[in-house]
């Protein structure tokens, strides 16, 4: 009975909380906001904060069309795999000290490296499977620009792996529970003299990584007409929109859980002040924890994709390689370097 | 539930797709002022995408010429359903002072059924507003007609 | 590293956004003279179909039908969806009936949204029996051969007609014709209308100084005596049988004797008060156009022109050269000249040469030694004499018939 | 230690042996009966089948129990310590090579069979085939240094007649003359390092140098280790010599390809392993290290950026299988147990997703006649299959999770790093960044290769391709299967293949004492135990939750109730959008792809582009150089 029961309970894990409804809503809320934000950093109104719904369910009901050169089962599955790909990542990326171990027990840091190359693949994937001229020029645009997120994202995780790692037997360490904890005695990595540069890096590289404003050379609407998503429509497009918006909120929950990991010991001591107990203690501090997390997102999508959006114009895909791999890449390995030698 | 969301928000995020059939570019640089901070037509939700199959309104601007006629008849064929199709200025309605010339190939509403016309050589950005606004509307009713 | 317009985009985010309050009301107007959607007023169009010949997106049309009294009910349809709203219609519409207001939601589903039509019944001309309507369709260019005493009758299709008896083929009303319609010939006498041309407009018989354009509407006018001094001159004429008297008004009063009608005066006259025509041998003083300032007089090389103050002139003096002329046409009606002029000069070579009738100089070859003395001294500069090539050219257009060539001439080779 | 019993015969101690002369017996038969087709494929099909199965016999006895079976050919059994009688010995690491062989060659017969029915004396290819496949196997289970020298021969020689099997094909001959060069200089290198060997030692069984040469010691030893290295680099195509393995794989016809890439690169690798860990025991040497990991690096990282410059489909992949050797010999290089067993466990992913891929390309190549990438397109509709398997094969090269490839290089970024942590020198965390950005050129190269062959426009002189016969279809699907077995089940795998092979590369004496019986004390390897956190059977249960519970979703809203093109003319509604233009072909050309990395680093490019000019003087001078460099630098560090 109970192994219905803990089956029924991680189903719940994979479809409601941290899983597919919670991303769905805070991904497109996160992707309004950010809409918003630019619009109000034009002097405009900007799209109301739904406006990413409205998107999605239009999509949804509009008609899809598969072009002849296009091969079918590519073409719908890709949006679907990489969706799958980022619920499951969000899984892995515990709430400050609240995790369900039975998943993030799972992978480590570099797996999660990893499975942000499998949104990327999809979207290639599906791009490919079309086999229209803009998808191909697109495809190679994207795979560049991963290329290019690829090398200061590893420098970064693995100068963190190395702080945090110092206090555990293999010198290094690459779960993001034991990051968590660490950073719940120690105090945010942000604070750590060392890892500073590789905070900064890690920011330069959320829009690179999610594909928006001045890295978005893979999907130029004007250039390349969409890139790959050019012979995109109805609900495979909207899954796409939906994978960007939730590829935002891994991101920034990725940069909130490395470096304001310390933010969450205070959640424990508020509700204790509170004075509630028992499991009604602990349910509302996870949706405090929730609630924060969320609201540092916020901030974070604030800076570090918002603000570059509004103020920047597209690179061309030259010039966001040699950005990242010079200037990016030049922070974290300076960090890495300054952590390595006994900061 | 999830159709009653579908048909409320099909009206509330229009994209639009852009073809212009040899026109002078008044209506052109026009409706891209639409989408400015002063009118700003972000705020209905309006959006320019590149590709047709993105696209629910395509606003043709233009006399239609006849170098320009299949690929704009091949274009706003690959739009998805509902689509409406709305013609700015004068030129595509009657190709205006270009009428009668050897190029031009007539008016769009020969071709396909136009559904909203916004007249006015380089019409007003609030008068194109408010015919995208009536767009929406009708794409609203179309589908309705779709769904059954 | 410089970051442009991150003070700005930050700053702007919690300033109030610049966008103006989109709210669907059709009542804005645009600007103050913003040409939008148009307005027609039937009333005022006279379907003179000048705004649809103008118009260069040909926007708009019209259609006539027959109202069961005969007048042909006018509908004017603007097409808005062709129209460039360069307002050229409105400006040439001489009555007004076109207006652009500022009202630009001209947004449509059907095509006949942006139709903006009227119709009104034009004014056909009043019924009467119809006179001698010309003839031809297309007027001839002399008018009817002159039978005297012809009544000539307003046209009822809207169109001028002209009083070839009045008319002195000063092509003013040709310039002034909006449309082109006229061209009138002052060398040969010629007054033509293009019949689609003309729009009946009115304007050249508003401009005729003669009053020789007959508008429908205006009285018909009886051709009578071709009397070259119209009512005008009588005034002058009666008063001194024998002896011109110089006037007590200070207006200047002509000694018709001396004058041979060179219309120097005319032109001198800076209120444009005289009329001279020198082939009808009229003179006629526009008393209140007159400022009485005499510069006729000066100019006057006959000294035909009495200010208040001269000695009074002898009505027949022995002035030599003029007095015969002056009698000789009286008697011909004005028609009959340009025929006999034409043939008379081909004839001149053989036949030992006399003066002609109508007061032009005429060169005797045998004696002539083209010394030019003639031409220098020609006051409007009408001879052209070349001494290599011995060639005598009288432009008649420009000669006045003064006399000066004959008086100067050494030789006695000019007569006149 | 379980000693084996050598009288019975169906104890596994003769298998060994019955496995390599099962493939000189097989050529040989070839060779006589030949002629007729289905004569000539059971026979191949026997003898390879059978070899698999003695091996996989032979699991037990080794891998699981440990033991370790000395056979002495002849029964000579050596007397008065001195060992005349050539001998085979068989332990953890070489039979792990074999079985990697085994397989290797009982998917490429498989595939040869319909693959090369259209060629001409097809005899003479599959006689070829098994004497590479049998000098391969001698070389891995050979315990005489001497009768390595003798293997390495036979499989150059066959491999270099495998290359120009086709030579109607451009460039078959050249690459096949390129390759015979280098491999002469290869193996005189290693026949002179033995003989200095011998010299030395006055022996040439394994076991008895691995105990005598520590003692000996003198610069002669230094000198033969440079040269055998050096000669063992040349099998392994590593970084100075890795040009003439582009040519050599672009004229080869696809199942030579996998066995050069797949099994003549492990030969090689298999042979440093000896050397290095057993022979000249040196891998405890910093410096050692250091050599064996920058060579590795420097492969890996030259190699994939090379590849992506490529324009044909098979160059591509032979410069990918010496970068994943690279990662082999980085990851052996580090000395560590989980160095040596990550290393291993990619080798062996290696030769399955290498292999698969080689066999993808030969499908395309034997439908279209062609493997350049400019004109090909579009195939996903007509080889559909092929298109599924290449993919599979990508995905595993490149390491995306589900598949084997990711489980071998995740060991290796972990046993790269936590040696960085362990000695404090930062270079080798340079190596694992190099190795992670090396991994994600592959995935780039294999997006291009996607985009170019499969997805895209389908060009006019393709129109005809169809899908390829069952026969070579099952040889892709086994490698396939293969692929995804091992990726789901790392741990399993470890502790069955890798684990054991990687322990015994630190246990030389046990090596020696299984041949000599004498009781030299044993080094027991450390546990293996690694500090990340994967488990990937859960990970993937989670990811099939998640893609079943969002499919479900999808079908039920209708989500694939989409309109399609209804009859043979494509309707204007679904005919792809070219901004409005009729074209109807206008394929992205595979070469011009990533132009914005390429344009970064036009300059590496050009240099690299002058550096592989293709001619044989230059490889061989390269070999040379090596060849003095090793020397100098193994004379002055060991």
């Amino acid at each position: 009975m109970d192994m219905i029961l803990n089956a029924l309970k991680y189903l719940a894990y994979v479809l409601i909380f941290p899983g597919f409804l919670f991303c769905f809503l805070s991904g497109l809320l996160l992707c309004g906001i950010d809409r918003k934000l630019v619009a109000r950093m034009q002097k405009r109104v900007g799209p109301p904060i739904l406006q990413p719904f409205y998107d999605f369910f239009k999509l949804c009901g509009k008609e899809t069309i598969v072009p002849a050169a296009a091969n079918k089962f590519m073409f719908l599955m890709a949006p679907l795999l990489g969706l799958a790909a980022l619920v499951v990542l969000q899984l892995f990326i515990p709430v400050f000290q609240f995790n369900i171990p039975a998943f993030t027990e799972v992978a480590d840091v570099i797996v999660i490296l990893y499975l942000l190359l499998i949104p990327a693949v999809s979207i290639i994937l599906g791009g490919a499977s079309t086999g229209s001229p803009y998808a191909g020029v697109g495809l190679s645009r994207e795979m560049v620009t991963v290329l290019a997120c690829e090398l200061p994202l590893v420098l970064v995780l693995l100068s963190v792996g190395k702080v945090v790692g110092a206090s555990y037997q293999g010198g290094i360490c690459f779960s993001m529970t034991k990051i968590v904890e660490y950073q719940m005695s120690h105090g945010s990595l942000i604070t750590h003299a060392g890892l500073i540069p590789a905070a900064i890096a890690f920011l330069l590289v959320i829009p690179g990584e999610t594909g928006n404003h001045p890295f978005d050379a893979a999907e130029a609407e004007t250039e390349i007409c969409e890139g790959m998503l050019a012979e995109y429509s109805g609900a495979p497009l909207g899954v796409f929109k939906l994978n960007h918006g939730i590829k935002m909120l891994t991101m920034t929950s990725l940069f909130v859980m490395l470096f304001f990991g310390g933010l969450g010991s205070g959640i424990e001591s508020l509700v204790a002040l509170v004075g509630l107990t028992g499991t009604a203690a602990h349910m509302v501090s996870v949706l405090l924890a929730v609630l924060l997390l969320f609201l540092l997102c916020v901030i974070v999508t604030a800076v570090g994709i918002s603000l570059v959006h509004a103020v920047t114009a597209r690179l061309k895909i030259e010039q966001i390689f040699k950005y990242y791999w010079t200037v990016v890449s030049g922070l974290a390995l300076l960090s890495l370097v300054l952590v390595w030698y006994g900061l | 539930m999830f159709k009653k969301l579908i048909a409320e928000s099909t009206g509330k995020s229009p994209w639009l797709f852009h073809i212009n059939a040899g026109s002078c570019n008044g209506c052109d640089i026009e409706l891209v002022s639409v989408l400015t901070p002063r009118y700003d037509a972000e705020r209905l939700g309006f959006k320019l995408t590149g590709s047709p199959r993105h696209a629910d309104i395509v606003v043709v601007t233009g006399p239609v010429t006849q170098q320009s006629l299949n690929r704009v008849l091949r274009s706003i064929e690959q739009v998805p359903d509902p689509k409406c199709i709305v013609t700015m200025g004068s030129c595509p309605q009657s190709g205006n002072v270009f009428r009668g010339s050897y190029s031009v190939a007539g008016p769009l509403s020969k071709y396909v059924h136009v559904d909203v016309d916004v007249a006015g050589c380089t019409p007003k950005p609030e008068a194109v507003i408010d015919g995208l606004y009536l767009a929406t509307q009708i794409l609203a009713e179309k589908r309705k007609e779709m769904k059954k | 590293m410089d970051f442009p317009f991150v003070k700005e985009a930050i700053s702007k985010l919690f300033s109030k956004p610049s966008c103006e309050m989109y709210v669907p009301d059709k009542t804005k107007l645009g600007a103050p003279n913003y040409r939008g959607r148009i307005v027609f007023h039937p009333e005022k169009c006279i379907n003179c179909m000048m705004c649809e010949r103008v118009c260069s997106g040909n926007a708009i049309t019209h259609v006539i039908e027959k109202t069961p009294e005969g007048e042909d009910k006018v509908t004017r349809t603007f097409y808005l969806g062709s129209c460039t709203f360069c307002a050229t219609c409105m400006d040439f519409c001489g009555h007004g009936a076109i207006e652009f207001t500022r009202d630009y939601h001209m947004i449509a589903t059907k095509e006949e949204d942006l139709m903006v039509s009227g119709t009104f019944i034009k004014k056909a001309p009043v019924k009467k029996a119809p006179a001698a309507k010309p003839a031809a369709p297309k007027p001839a260019a002399a008018p009817a051969p002159a039978e005297g005493g012809k009544v000539i009758k307003p046209r009822d299709d809207g169109k001028p007609v002209q009083v070839p008896s009045k008319c002195v083929y000063c092509t003013i009303c040709a310039k002034k014709c909006p449309a082109g319609a006229l061209n009138v010939d002052r060398a040969n006498k010629t007054w033509e209308l293009d019949e689609d041309l003309c729009v009946g407009c009115g304007t050249c018989s508003d401009a005729c100084p003669k009053k020789a354009i007959l508008m429908p509407g205006d009285e018909p006018v009886t051709e009578g005596a071709p009397a070259p001094a119209p009512a005008p001159a009588p005034k002058a004429a009666p008063a001194a049988a024998a002896l011109i008297q110089p006037r007590d008004d200070g207006k200047p009063v002509q000694v018709p004797s001396k004058c041979v009608y060179c219309t120097l005066c005319a032109k001198k006259c800076p209120a444009g008060a005289l009329t001279v025509d020198r082939a009808n041998k009229t003179w006629e003083l526009d008393e209140d156009l007159c400022v009485g300032c005499g510069t006729c007089a000066e100019a006057c090389p006959k000294k035909a022109i009495l200010m208040p103050g001269d000695e009074p002139v002898a009505a027949d003096a022995p002035a030599a050269a003029p007095a015969p002329k002056a009698a000789a046409p009286a008697p011909a009606p004005k028609k009959e000249e340009p025929a006999p002029k034409a043939e008379e000069k081909p004839a001149e070579p053989a036949k030992p040469v006399e003066p002609r009738d109508d007061g032009r100089p005429v060169q005797d070859p045998a004696k002539c030694i083209y010394c030019t003395i003639c031409a220098r001294k020609c006051p409007v500069g009408a001879l052209t004499v070349d001494r290599a090539a011995k060639t005598w050219e009288l432009d008649e257009s420009m000669c006045i018939g003064c006399g000066n060539c004959y008086e100067v001439c050494p030789k006695k080779a000019i007569l006149i | 230690m379980k000693y084996i019993d050598l009288l019975n015969f169906l104890n596994p101690v003769h298998f060994p042996i019955i496995a390599i002369m099962l493939y000189f017996l097989g050529a040989f038969l070839i060779v006589l009966f030949g002629r007729n087709r289905i004569v000539r494929n059971c026979i191949a099909f026997l003898a390879t089948g059978l070899t698999l199965t003695l091996l996989i016999l032979l699991v037990k006895p080794i891998l699981i129990d440990g033991g370790i079976i000395p056979y002495w050919m002849g029964n000579r059994v050596p007397a008065g310590g001195y060992a005349i009688g050539i001998a085979l010995e068989v332990d953890a690491l070489s039979l792990f090579f074999g079985l990697l062989v085994a397989t290797a060659v009982f998917v490429a017969i498989l595939y040869s069979f319909s693959y090369m029915s259209e060629d001409d004396n097809e005899p003479q290819y599959y006689t070829l085939f098994l004497m590479l496949a049998g000098g391969v196997l001698g070389m891995v289970f050979s315990g005489d240094l001497f009768n390595m020298f003798i293997m390495v021969e036979i499989l150059t020689f066959a491999a270099v007649a495998l290359t120009a099997f086709r030579n109607r094909v451009t460039g078959a001959l050249e690459a096949a003359f390129k390759y015979l060069v280098v491999g002469c200089i290869g193996s005189t290198c290693i026949l002179a390092g033995t003989i200095l060997l011998y010299q030395q030692t006055h022996t040439l069984n394994l076991a008895q140098l691995a105990y005598v040469i520590p003692r000996v010691g003198g610069t002669n030893v230094t000198v033969a280790f440079a040269l055998l290295f050096i000669g063992f680099c040349t099998k392994a195509f590593i970084v100075p010599f890795h040009p003439l393995a582009a040519d050599a794989h672009g004229a080869a016809p696809a199942p030579v390809s996998v066995m050069i890439s797949g099994v003549l690169t492990k030969s090689g690798i298999y042979g440093i392993i000896r050397l290095s860990f057993f022979l000249f025991q040196t891998m405890n040497l910093g410096t050692m290290q250091f050599w064996l990991v920058f060579l590795g690096s420097v492969s890996m990282f030259v190699c994939v950026t090379m590849a992506l410059a490529q324009h044909d489909f098979k160059r591509l992949l032979a410069f990918h299988s010496i970068s994943q050797i690279g990662y082999v010999l980085t990851a052996v290089g580090l000395a560590t147990t989980l160095g040596a067993s990550a290393g291993l466990y990619h080798a062996m992913n290696h030769t399955l997703f290498k292999g698969l891929l080689f066999l993808t390309a030969g499908a395309v190549l034997h439908e279209t006649g062609t493997t350049d990438l400019g004109k090909l397109g579009g195939l996903s509709k007509k080889m559909p299959w092929t298109t599924a398997l290449f993919l599979i094969g990508a995905a595993s090269i490149s390491g995306i999770p589900p598949f084997n490839g990711f489980a071998s290089k995740w060991l290796i970024y972990q046993a790269s790093y936590e040696k960085a942590v362990e000695t404090g020198n930062i270079g080798f965390a340079l190596v694992t960044i190099c190795a992670l950005v090396t991994s994600t050129l592959t995935l780039a190269s294999f997006v291009k290769v996607t985009q170019s062959v499969f997805f895209g426009q389908l060009p006019k002189e393709c129109e005809n391709a169809k899908e390829v016969s069952w026969g070579m279809r099952l040889a892709m699907s086994i490698l396939a299967i293969l692929c995804l077995v091992t990726g789901l089940f790392p741990n399993a795998v470890q502790k069955l293949l890798t684990i054991p092979a990687g322990s015994a590369l630190f246990n030389p004496n046990a090596y020696i004492n299984g041949m000599w019986q004498s009781h030299l004390p044993e080094t027991a390897a450390p546990a293996v135990q690694t500090v990340g956190v994967w488990n990937p059977t859960n990970w993937l249960i989670l990811l099939m939750i998640a893609l079943l519970s969002i499919c479900i979703v999808a079908i039920a809203s209708k989500y694939d109730a989409v309109r399609e093109n209804k009859g043979e003319k494509v309707a204007l509604k679904y005919s792809l959008f070219y901004g409005g233009e009729e074209t109807e072909f206008s394929q992205v050309g595979g070469g011009d792809l990533f132009w914005g990395f390429k344009q970064n680093w036009r300059h590496y490019f050009s240099f690299m582009h002058n550096l592989h000019s293709g001619i044989v003087n230059d490889y061989s001078l390269w070999a040379v150089v090596a060849l003095a460099l090793a020397m100098v630098y193994a004379l002055i560090v060991l």
